[in-house]
C-alpha cells in the first residue's frame, strides 16, 4: 500500500525526469538530457526515475506522478512542458522543478534556457562555407517558435558568409508527432537535395535521423543538433550544433544535492560552452582551419556583443 | 449401385430421416418423391457425404463405406446436384466445374484442357454450355446443366438430382429429361428427387415414396399410377380432421387484383394473381413451396425486398399497396410468417419483448408523447395474457424466445398476432415443426378467429392442413393461381395433381 | 444471480489477461508481484489514485456507452475517436467564441454542441450504411482521420494563441468551465481533474439504460440489431434505426469533450485523447454492451490507465504499454468466447 | 530531377507499404475473412524485422523474422475467426490494440527504450527489394488468384463456401492459408517501414497505414491491379502533402484528408459499386 516506498527509497534525494515525446533515445535533445541525469545518478547518491510519455497528453500525468509521491526534483524536458510545469509546481510548492527550454516565474521552478540562435549562426556559417551549390537546407521538426530560433540563426550565419545563399526550409509537421517521423524527415531531405541543397541542418529530434539517412544515401552533408552527432554517419556529418542540455541538468541536480537549488532563469550560451559546434575526429577533415578561424572570430564577436543574432522567439 | 440401410438422422432431436432404406439399381433412373419436409434432401445429402448419418449404413456397389465429407462420395463416383445450386456466381463455368479437382500443376491451373473436356462432355449430351461464361450470366436452366457437368466431370457414375425441375420451364424440363435419358443410355445411374408426379411417371424406372422421414413405398414406375403415388405421398390414413362449422362469409376484406412481383432481370415470381378474402372465411393457398406463396404473403404484408410489386391490394376497399409494414399493421393486417426464426422472433430477446414485436406503438404498452415510453407492467400483463391464452409452456415471460420449443414459439407468435384483433390474418406454414397437440390447438384457434369475423389467408405446403382448414382453396403453381377448388368435395389426389402439374386440369 | 453469471465470463477474461500480462512482465525482466502491487496500489490510493482512476474512467464511460449503443443496433462504431475529437474542437470553439455569455447559458450550450457535433459526425457513416450499405467500420475509420485533420487545421491556423509552442487553442471562457469535484467536495484537492463530467457520465448510463430498455425507440434499435429481418416484419424502419443509433452513439462519444475541454484542459488540445474511442470498444465488449457493465469496465480500464502510468515510471523495464497488452488480450478472449464455451455455434453477423 | 519525378518516386515509396498490406488483405478478404488487423500485423512485422536486423546485422534475416512474426499473429486471428467463429472485426481490433503495446513493451526490455529499436546502419537496410517485390506481387497475385488451383479455391470459399465445401474443398484450410499469407505480406510492408524506408522501429510507426491499406483494398474492389492504383493514389496524396508542406498555401491537413474523403465517396457508390466477396465476414459452419 505504501506508494512512497514502492516508488524509490524515500531516504535518498529523489529526482524524476520527464522526457518529451521524442523519448530519451532520440540521439539528440532528449538523449543529451538523459546523459546528464545518468552522470548525476552516478556521481550523487540519488534515486533517479524517468518517464517517457510518448504522447503530449501524458506529459502532465507523468509529472504529477513524481510530485504526488514526493520527489525532490522533477525535471521537464522541452518547451512543450512549460505550462505543465507551471501548473504542477503551483499545486506542489514544496517540490523543486526544472524546465529545459521554457521559462517560468514560480520560485520553485528553475528555467534552463539556451541561446540556440547563436550556435545556429555559427553552423550556418560553416554550412555556407562548405556548400558548393550555394543552396543549403534546413529541416525542422515541429513548426514552432523554438525551432524558428534555430532556423533564423542558421540563415543569418549563412548570409553573413554568402549573401546570395539560398536556404531551403521544411518542417516535418505541426504536431508533436513531427519529432518522431524519420520517414518524413528523409523524404524532406531527399526533396531538398533534389532542389540542389548539399548541406542540411536537421533540428528535428528523431525525424532528423531520416535526414542523416538521406545524406548518406545521396552523399551530401548534414549538421546534427543538440547532442554531438558527428559519429552517427561519419563522413557525412559536417558538424553538430551542440546544446549542452546534459551539463545543464547535471548542474541543477548538483545544486539540489548541495542544497543550492535556485529557481529562476539559468541561461546557457556561447561563453559558458552551453552552446557550441562540435569538432572531433569524425569531422576534422570536413572543415578547413580557415573556416574555423572565421567562425571562431564571429563567435568572439557575438560574445562581445558586436554581432547580434536575431532571437526568433523573443519577437 | 447405391443402397441406404436403416439411415437415421436427427436435427436437434427431431428425426428428418427415420430408418430409411433405399436401393438404387444400376443403370436406372430412380425417382424419390414426397411432400415438403419428408426427408428426401436429407437422405440424399447423407448419400453424398454432406451430412453424417446418426446411424445406418451406406453401401456403394455392395460394399459398406463411411463418408466423412463429399470428398469420399466423389471418390466413389457419386455426384449430386443440390436443390439450391452450389455454384460460385462470379466465377466461370469451367472454374466452377474444376473446383476441388483442378487440372494442371499447383502453380498453373490448366483451364484450357478442362474447357476442352467440358466442351466435349457438353457436346456429347447436347448441353450447349460455353465453359468460359460466368455463372451469373447464365439462366437457371443453364446453371443446372453446369451442375450436371460438374458431376460428370468428376466421372460420377451415380448422379443425384435434388428437385432439378423446380426452377425449370416446361421446355427446359423436357430438355433435361432428354439429357437424363441419354445419360442412362451411357450406363449412368440417376436418382431424381421431385414432387411432380407427372415427371416421375415420365422419366423414372422405379420410384420410392417418403413421408415424415420414412420410406412408405417402393414401386416400379410401369406398375403404378399418379393416384396411387399421391395417395402414398399424402397418406390419408393419418389425416387430421378439424371440426368446423360452415363458414359465414361476409363483406370482402382483402381484394387482390393483378398482383405481380418482378425481380431484376424481369423474373416474375408472382404473376397476375387476383382473388379476394371475405370476413369470416379462410382462404387456403395450396402449392409446392417455391411457387410464389412466400412472395404473395410478403407482398401483402409490405415486406417485398429487392423486387417490384405491381397490381392492386385493397383492404376494406382502400388501397394499401403503397403503405409501409407499420401502416398496414395499423389498419388491421396481422401476419404469421413462414420462417419464425428469421422473421417472426427476436430469438435472444425475452418473451415480453417478442410479445410486442409489431405492436410496440400501441397503448397501453406505449404511452406519452409520440408513444415514446414503454410500460413494463403493461408489457408483462400483455405477455402473460398471451402465454395463458395460447398455452405457451413454460409461461415464463422472462425467458429468451430461443429457449422455447418450436411449437411454443409458434403459439407465441400466433398469440401475439391474434391479440391485435386483426381484420386480416396472413398466416404461412402455421404448424411447421409443431407437434400433433400443438397443431390441433393452432387449428382450433384459427377457426375461432374466422368465426369471430376475421378474414384469413392461409398458406401451407401441408396439403392436409390447407384442405382441412380452408373454406375455399386456391392452388398456386409457378406464381399463378391455377385453380380454385372446394376442399370439401375435391380429393387430395386431385389437388395434389393440380399442385404438381400432374394433370392438365386447371 | 444471473447478473453474477453475466460477470463471470468477463472476469475470467480479465483474469486470463492478467496471467498473460504476468508472463510478459517476467519476460521483460521485472517482478509481476511488484508490478501488480504498484498498479493496484497507485490506482486505489486516496485521494489521488481514486480521483484519477475516476477521472480516466469518465471518457471511457462515454465512449464505451457510445460503442455499446451502436453495437445494440448491430453496428461497430470504430469512429468514436473521431467523433470525440471533432466534438471537443467544436465545444472549445463555442467556449471561445461565446466566452462572454453567462455560465448558466454557456455550459449547457457547450454540452449541446458536444452532443450535436459528435452525433452529426457519426450520423454520416450511419446514413452511408443505411442508404448505400457502406460498411461502417471503414467509413468511421476514414471519418476519424478527417476529424483529427480538421480539428488540427482549425487549431493551427485559426485558434492557436500566437507564439504558443503547443498545438492547442486559446482557452475557453471561464464561464464555460465545469466545476471540479474538488471544488465541491471537501477532502478532495482541486488539483485532481475529476469534474462534474463524471456524474454526467453516470447519468448518461442511466439515461441510455432507460432509453434502450424503456422506450420505443430503444426497443426498435435493439430489435434492428438483434434481427433486422424480424424488425422489418414488425414494421420497424431499420435504416432509420441505424442512423438514429449512430447519431446517439456519436453524441455520447462527443460528451468526452465535457470532461476533457470543459472540466480539465479548458481548451482544445491537439491529440488530447489517449485512444479513448478505441478503448471504448474494449470497454463495451467487456461490459457486454450494458450500461452497468460499461461503468464497471471503465473503472477497470481507468484504474489500468492510472496504474499503468506508475508502473511505467517506477519499474525498471515495464512500460505502460502493458496496459495495451492487457486490453488486447481481454478483447481477444472476449471475442473468442467459444474458446471457453466449447465449440458452440455463435450468432452469425453478416456484413 | 524534375519535381514531378521526385513526386512520383516519393509516391511509389509511400505506396509500397500500403500495397504490401493491401495485397495481404486481399488474400484474406477474398477468402471471406475480414482483416482489419493489418495495422497490428504491420507493426508486428516492423518491430521484429528491426530488432532481428539489429542483432543479426542481416536485413534478410530481419525480414524473414518479420514475416514469421506476421504469420504467427495472423495465426491467432485465423484460429479465432475460423476455428472459433469469433467476430472477425472484433478479433482484428484486439490484435491492433495488442500490437500497439507489445513492441513498445519489448523495446523496453530489449533496448531500454519506450517503443523504439536502435537504429540499423545504412548498409544493413533493405535495398529497394520490398518496392520491387510489392509491385511484382501485383501480377503475381493476379496470377495466383486467376490461374492457380489455390486461387480458384480461395475465390470460391470467399464467395460461396458451401459450394466449395460440396466440391470437396476444405474451407477452413484455404481460409487459414489466406489469412497467414496476409500476415506475411502485411509484415513485409511493416518491415519495409522499419528497415527500408527508415532505419529503426518507432512507436506506432504505421500511423494508420493498415487501415488505409484496407481502404485501398475496398477502393480497388478487392482486385490486385485496381488496389495497386488505389495505393498509388494514396501514396501520391501523401507524397504531395510532403512536397507541398511549407511551399504551398494549401494547408497540409487538406491534402492529407483527400484519400479518406475519396474512400468515403467510393463507398457511397459514386464511383461504381464495390462489391465485397459475398461471404466476407461470415464464419462458415461445416455441416457435419
Ligand atoms: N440443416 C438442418 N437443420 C435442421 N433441420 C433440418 C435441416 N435440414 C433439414 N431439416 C429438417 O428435416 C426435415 C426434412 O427435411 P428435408 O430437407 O430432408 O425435406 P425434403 O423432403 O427435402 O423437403 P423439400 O421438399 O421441402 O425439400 C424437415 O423438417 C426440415 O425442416
Ligand atoms: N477418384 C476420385 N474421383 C473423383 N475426384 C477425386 C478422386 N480423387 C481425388 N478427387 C478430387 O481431387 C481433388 C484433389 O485431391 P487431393 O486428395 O489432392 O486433395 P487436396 O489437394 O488435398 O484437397 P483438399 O485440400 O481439399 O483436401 C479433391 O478435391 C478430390 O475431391
Ligand atoms: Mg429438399
Ligand atoms: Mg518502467
Amino acid at each position: 500500500r505504501d506508494l512512497s516506498q514502492a516508488t524509490g527509497d524515500p531516504g535518498k534525494l529523489r529526482v524524476g525526469i520527464v522526457f518529451d515525446s521524442g523519448g530519451k533515445d532520440d540521439r539528440s535533445f532528449n538523449a543529451a538530457a538523459f546523459r546528464g541525469v545518468q552522470q548525476a545518478a552516478k556521481d550523487f547518491p540519488i534515486v533517479l526515475r524517468d518517464a517517457e510519455p510518448g504522447d503530449p497528453a501524458s506529459l502532465e500525468p507523468a509529472m504529477r506522478a513524481f510530485a504526488e509521491v514526493g520527489y525532490d526534483l522533477v525535471i521537464g524536458i522541452g518547451f512543450a512542458q512549460t505550462p505543465i510545469v507551471e501548473a504542477v509546481a503551483k499545486d506542489y510548492p514544496k517540490v523543486n522543478f526544472a524546465i529545459v527550454d521554457g521559462v517560468s516565474s514560480l520560485p520553485n521552478v528553475a528555467s534552463l534556457i539556451f541561446k540556440e540562435h547563436e550556435g545556429s549562426y555559427l553552423v550556418g556559417m560553416i554550412a555556407a562555407h562548405t556548400s558548393k551549390t550555394g543552396k543549403i537546407g534546413f529541416v525542422g521538426g515541429m513548426d514552432v517558435p523554438l525551432i524558428h530560433k534555430f532556423q533564423v540563426g542558421y540563415e543569418e550565419g549563412a548570409r553573413a558568409v554568402n549573401p546570395e545563399i539560398q536556404v531551403i526550409q521544411n518542417y516535418v509537421g505541426v504536431t508533436e508527432a513531427a519529432w518522431n517521423n524519420p520517414g518524413k524527415g528523409k523524404e524532406l531531405a531527399v526533396a531538398q537535395i533534389g532542389k540542389g541543397a548539399d548541406v542540411l541542418f536537421a533540428a528535428a529530434g528523431n525525424s532528423g535521423l531520416g535526414v542523416f539517412d538521406a545524406v548518406e544515401q545521396l552523399d551530401k552533408l548534414v549538421i546534427g543538433v543538440d547532442s554531438n552527432q558527428n559519429w552517427v554517419k561519419p563522413g557525412h556529418v559536417l558538424t553538430s550544433m551542440v546544446k549542452r542540455v546534459d551539463n545543464a541538468v547535471y548542474q541543477i541536480i548538483g545544486d539540489l544535492v548541495n542544497r543550492r537549488f535556485q529557481g529562476g532563469i539559468h541561461v546557457y550560451g556561447l561563453p559558458d560552452g552551453g552552446i557550441g559546434y562540435a569538432m572531433d575526429q569524425y569531422n576534422e577533415k570536413l572543415i578547413s582551419p580557415l573556416v574555423i578561424q572565421d567562425v571562431e572570430a564571429a563567435k568572439a564577436k557575438i560574445i562581445r556583443g558586436e554581432i547580434t543574432v536575431t532571437d526568433a522567439m523573443a519577437q | 449401385m447405391l443402397e441406404l440401410r436403416e439411415i437415421t438422422k436427427r436435427f436437434a432431436g427431431v428425426p428428418a430421416n427415420d430408418r430409411v432404406n433405399l436401393t438404387v439399381a444400376p443403370g436406372t433412373i430412380h425417382a424419390l418423391v414426397g411432400e415438403n419436409g419428408a426427408g428426401k434432401s436429407t437422405a440424399m445429402r447423407i448419400a453424398y457425404g454432406f451430412y453424417g448419418a446418426d446411424s445406418g449404413e451406406i453401401l456403394v456397389e455392395g460394399r459398406v463405406h463411411r463418408f466423412t465429407s463429399p470428398h469420399d462420395a466423389i471418390r466413389l463416383g457419386i455426384g449430386m446436384v443440390h436443390q439450391h445450386f452450389m455454384l460460385v456466381e462470379p466465377m466461370t463455368v469451367a472454374e466452377n466445374i474444376v473446383l476441388g479437382l483442378e487440372p494442371g500443376s499447383p502453380f498453373a491451373l490448366d483451364l484450357k484442357s478442362a474447357e476442352a473436356r467440358i466442351r466435349a462432355l457438353s457436346d456429347e449430351l447436347g448441353l450447349a454450355i460455353d465453359p468460359t461464361r460466368r455463372i451469373e450470366d447464365l439462366s437457371v436452366g443453364q446453371q443446372q446443366r453446369v451442375e450436371l457437368l460438374k458431376a460428370l466431370y468428376r466421372e460420377a457414375r451415380l448422379l443425384i438430382l435434388d428437385e432439378p425441375t423446380a426452377v425449370l420451364s416446361p421446355q427446359a424440363t423436357a430438355e433435361l429429361f432428354t439429357i437424363l435419358r441419354r445419360m442412362r443410355a451411357q450406363g449412368k445411374t440417376i436418382v431424381i428427387v421431385t414432387h411432380k408426379l407427372s415427371e416421375v411417371l415420365d422419366i423414372s424406372d422405379e420410384v420410392t415414396v417418403m413421408r415424415d422421414g420414412r420410406v412408405v413405398g417402393h414401386r416400379r414406375t410401369a406398375e403404378t399410377n399418379a393416384a396411387e403415388l399421391a395417395h402414398l405421398m399424402v397418406g390419408r390414413d393419418v389425416l387430421l380432421r378439424v371440426v368446423k362449422p360452415a363458414a359465414q362469409p361476409k363483406a370482402p376484406v382483402l381484394g387482390v387484383r393483378g398482383l405481380a412481383v418482378t425481380f431484376k432481370g424481369g423474373e416474375k415470381r408472382l404473376d397476375g394473381v387476383s382473388f379476394e378474402v371475405r370476413a369470416g372465411e379462410i382462404v387456403g393457398i395450396a402449392g409446392i413451396e417455391g411457387n410464389g406463396q412466400t412472395e404473395l404473403v410478403e407482398a401483402l404484408a409490405g415486406l417485398t425486398e429487392g423486387g417490384a410489386v405491381s397490381g392492386t391490394i385493397e383492404l376494406d376497399g382502400r388501397s394499401v399497396a403503397g403503405l409501409s409494414v407499420r401502416q398496414r399493421r395499423a389498419l388491421g393486417i396481422s401476419h404469421v410468417p413462414e420462417d419464425r426464426h428469421r422473421r417472426g422472433l427476436l430469438l435472444d430477446f425475452d418473451l415480453q419483448e417478442n410479445a410486442i414485436l409489431g405492436a410496440d406503438d400501441r397503448p397501453p404498452v406505449a404511452v406519452g408523447p409520440g408513444r415514446f415510453w414503454l410500460r413494463r407492467d403493461e408489457i408483462r400483463r400483455k405477455t402473460e395474457k398471451i402465454l395463458a391464452a395460447f398455452d405457451v409452456r413454460p409461461p415464463d415471460p422472462e425467458r429468451p424466445a430461443r429457449a422455447l420449443s418450436g411449437g411454443n414459439q409458434q403459439k407465441l407468435i400466433l398469440g401475439r398476432e391474434l391479440d391485435l384483433q386483426p381484420k386480416l390474418l396472413l398466416v404461412a406454414q402455421p404448424t411447421r415443426g409443431v407437434d400433433i397437440g400443438g397443431i390441433e390447438f393452432i387449428h382450433r384457434r384459427l377457426v375461432e378467429l374466422r368465426d369471430a369475423g376475421c378474414a384469413l389467408l392461409l398458406v401451407s405446403s401441408e396439403l392436409e392442413e390447407v384442405t382441412a382448414l380452408a373454406d375455399r382453396l386456391l392452388v398456386m403453381r409457378r406464381g399463378r393461381i391455377v385453380a380454385e377448388v372446394d376442399p370439401e368435395t375435391t380429393s387430395m389426389e386431385e389437388i395434389g395433381l393440380l399442385m404438381t402439374g400432374g394433370s392438365a386440369a386447371a | 444471480m444471473s447478473f453474477l453469471r453475466q460477470l463471470l465470463f468477463p472476469l475470467a477474461a480479465v483474469a486470463a489477461a492478467f496471467a498473460v500480462g504476468a508472463l510478459v512482465v517476467l519476460a521483460v525482466g521485472d517482478s509481476p508481484l511488484n508490478t501488480y502491487a504498484l498498479l493496484i496500489g497507485s490506482a486505489l490510493s486516496w485521494p489521488d489514485g481514486i480521483g484519477y482512476t475516476l477521472f480516466y474512467a469518465t471518457p471511457l464511460i462515454f465512449t464505451g456507452l457510445a460503442v455499446a449503443v451502436a453495437f445494440r443496433c448491430g453496428l461497430l462504431n470504430i469512429g468514436a475517436e473521431g467523433q470525440l475529437y471533432i466534438a471537443a474542437f467544436a465545444t472549445a470553439w463555442v467556449g471561445i467564441v461565446l466566452a462572454g455569455w453567462p455560465a448558466w447559458l454557456l455550459v449547457p450550450l457547450c454540452i449541446l454542441t458536444a452532443l450535436l457535433t459528435g452525433g452529426f459526425w457519426a450520423a454520416v457513416p450511419g446514413v452511408l450504411k443505411a442508404r448505400f450499405g457502406a460498411h461502417e467500420v471503414i467509413t468511421t475509420i476514414m471519418m476519424n482521420f478527417i476529424a483529427v485533420a480538421l480539428a488540427s487545421y482549425f487549431t493551427q491556423y485559426h485558434y492557436k494563441p500566437p507564439g504558443d509552442p503547443i498545438l492547442q487553442t486559446v482557452p475557453i471562457g471561464e464561464n464555460a468551465h465545469v466545476a471540479r469535484i474538488g471544488a465541491l467536495v471537501p477532502g478532495i484537492p482541486e488539483r485532481i481533474p475529476l469534474n462534474l463530467a463524471f456524474p454526467l457520465a453516470l447519468a448518461a448510463c442511466l439515461l441510455v439504460y432507460l432509453f434502450l430498455w424503456r422506450t420505443r425507440w430503444g426497443y426498435q434499435i435493439r430489435a434492428t440489431g438483434a434481427n433486422p429481418a424480424a424488425a422489418l416484419y414488425g414494421g420497424i424502419a431499420t435504416g432509420k434505426q441505424i442512423v438514429l443509433a449512430m447519431s446517439l452513439s456519436g453524441a455520447l462519444a462527443g460528451l468526452v469533450a465535457v470532461n476533457e475541454v470543459l472540466g480539465y484542459r479548458y481548451r482544445y488540445y491537439d491529440s488530447f485523447s489517449a485512444g479513448y474511442g478505441f478503448t471504448g470498444i474494449a470497454v463495451a465488449l467487456l461490459g457486454r454492451n450494458h450500461p452497468v457493465g460499461v461503468i464497471l469496465a471503465s473503472l477497470l480500464f481507468g484504474a489500468l490507465l492510472r496504474g499503468g502510468l506508475f508502473v511505467d515510471i517506477f519499474t525498471e523495464h515495464v512500460s505502460k504499454d502493458l496496459v495495451m497488452v492487457l486490453q488486447g488480450v481481454i478483447i481477444l478472449f472476449v471475442a473468442a468466447e467459444a474458446l471457453f464455451r466449447g465449440r458452440g455455434e455463435k450468432r452469425v453477423k453478416s456484413v | 530531377m524534375s519535381i514531378l519525378l521526385i513526386l512520383l518516386a516519393s509516391a511509389v515509396r509511400q505506396a509500397t507499404p500500403l500495397l504490401l498490406a493491401a495485397l495481404g488483405g486481399l488474400y484474406s478478404e477474398r477468402s471471406g475473412v475480414i482483416n482489419i488487423a493489418l495495422e497490428g500485423l504491420m507493426l508486428a512485422g516492423a518491430f521484429t524485422a528491426a530488432s532481428v536486423t539489429h542483432y543479426s546485422g542481416s536485413p534478410w534475416l530481419g525480414l524473414a523474422a518479420g514475416i514469421a512474426a506476421g504469420v504467427l499473429v495472423a495465426l491467432v486471428h485465423g484460429v479465432a475467426c475460423i476455428r472459433f467463429k469469433a467476430d472477425q472485426v472484433v478479433s482484428g481490433t484486439a490484435i491492433n490494440i495488442l500490437f500497439l503495446g507489445v513492441p513498445a513493451l519489448l523495446s523496453g526490455a530489449l533496448f531500454q527504450s519506450t517503443g523504439a529499436t536502435p537504429q540499423v546502419p545504412q548498409e544493413q537496410l533493405l535495398p529497394i527489394a520490398p518496392i520491387v517485390l510489392a509491385f511484382l506481387l501485383v501480377p503475381v497475385t493476379w496470377y495466383v488468384l486467376n490461374r492457380t488451383p489455390f486461387g480458384l479455391r480461395l475465390r470460391a470459399v470467399g464467395e460461396n463456401p458451401e459450394a466449395a465445401d460440396t466440391a470437396g474443398v476444405n474451407v477452413a484450410r484455404v481460409r487459414l492459408a489466406a489469412v497467414l499469407l496476409s500476415g506475411a505480406l502485411a509484415a513485409i510492408g511493416g518491415a519495409y517501414l522499419s528497415i527500408g524506408q527508415s532505419s529503426l522501429f518507432a512507436r506506432n510507426m504505421t500511423a494508420g497505414r493498415g487501415f488505409i491499406a484496407l481502404a485501398a483494398l475496398i477502393f480497388g474492389k478487392w482486385r490486385p491491379v485496381q488496389t495497386m492504383l488505389a495505393c498509388l493514389l494514396f501514396g501520391f496524396a501523401e507524397a504531395l502533402a510532403i512536397q507541398m508542406e511549407g511551399v504551398s498555401q494549401v494547408p497540409v491537413q487538406f491534402i492529407q484528408i483527400v484519400p479518406y474523403v475519396l474512400t468515403i465517396i467510393v463507398l457511397a457508390g459514386f464511383i461504381g459499386h464495390s462489391r465485397a466477396p459475398r461471404a466476407l465476414g461470415v464464419p462458415y459452419q461445416e455441416k457435419r
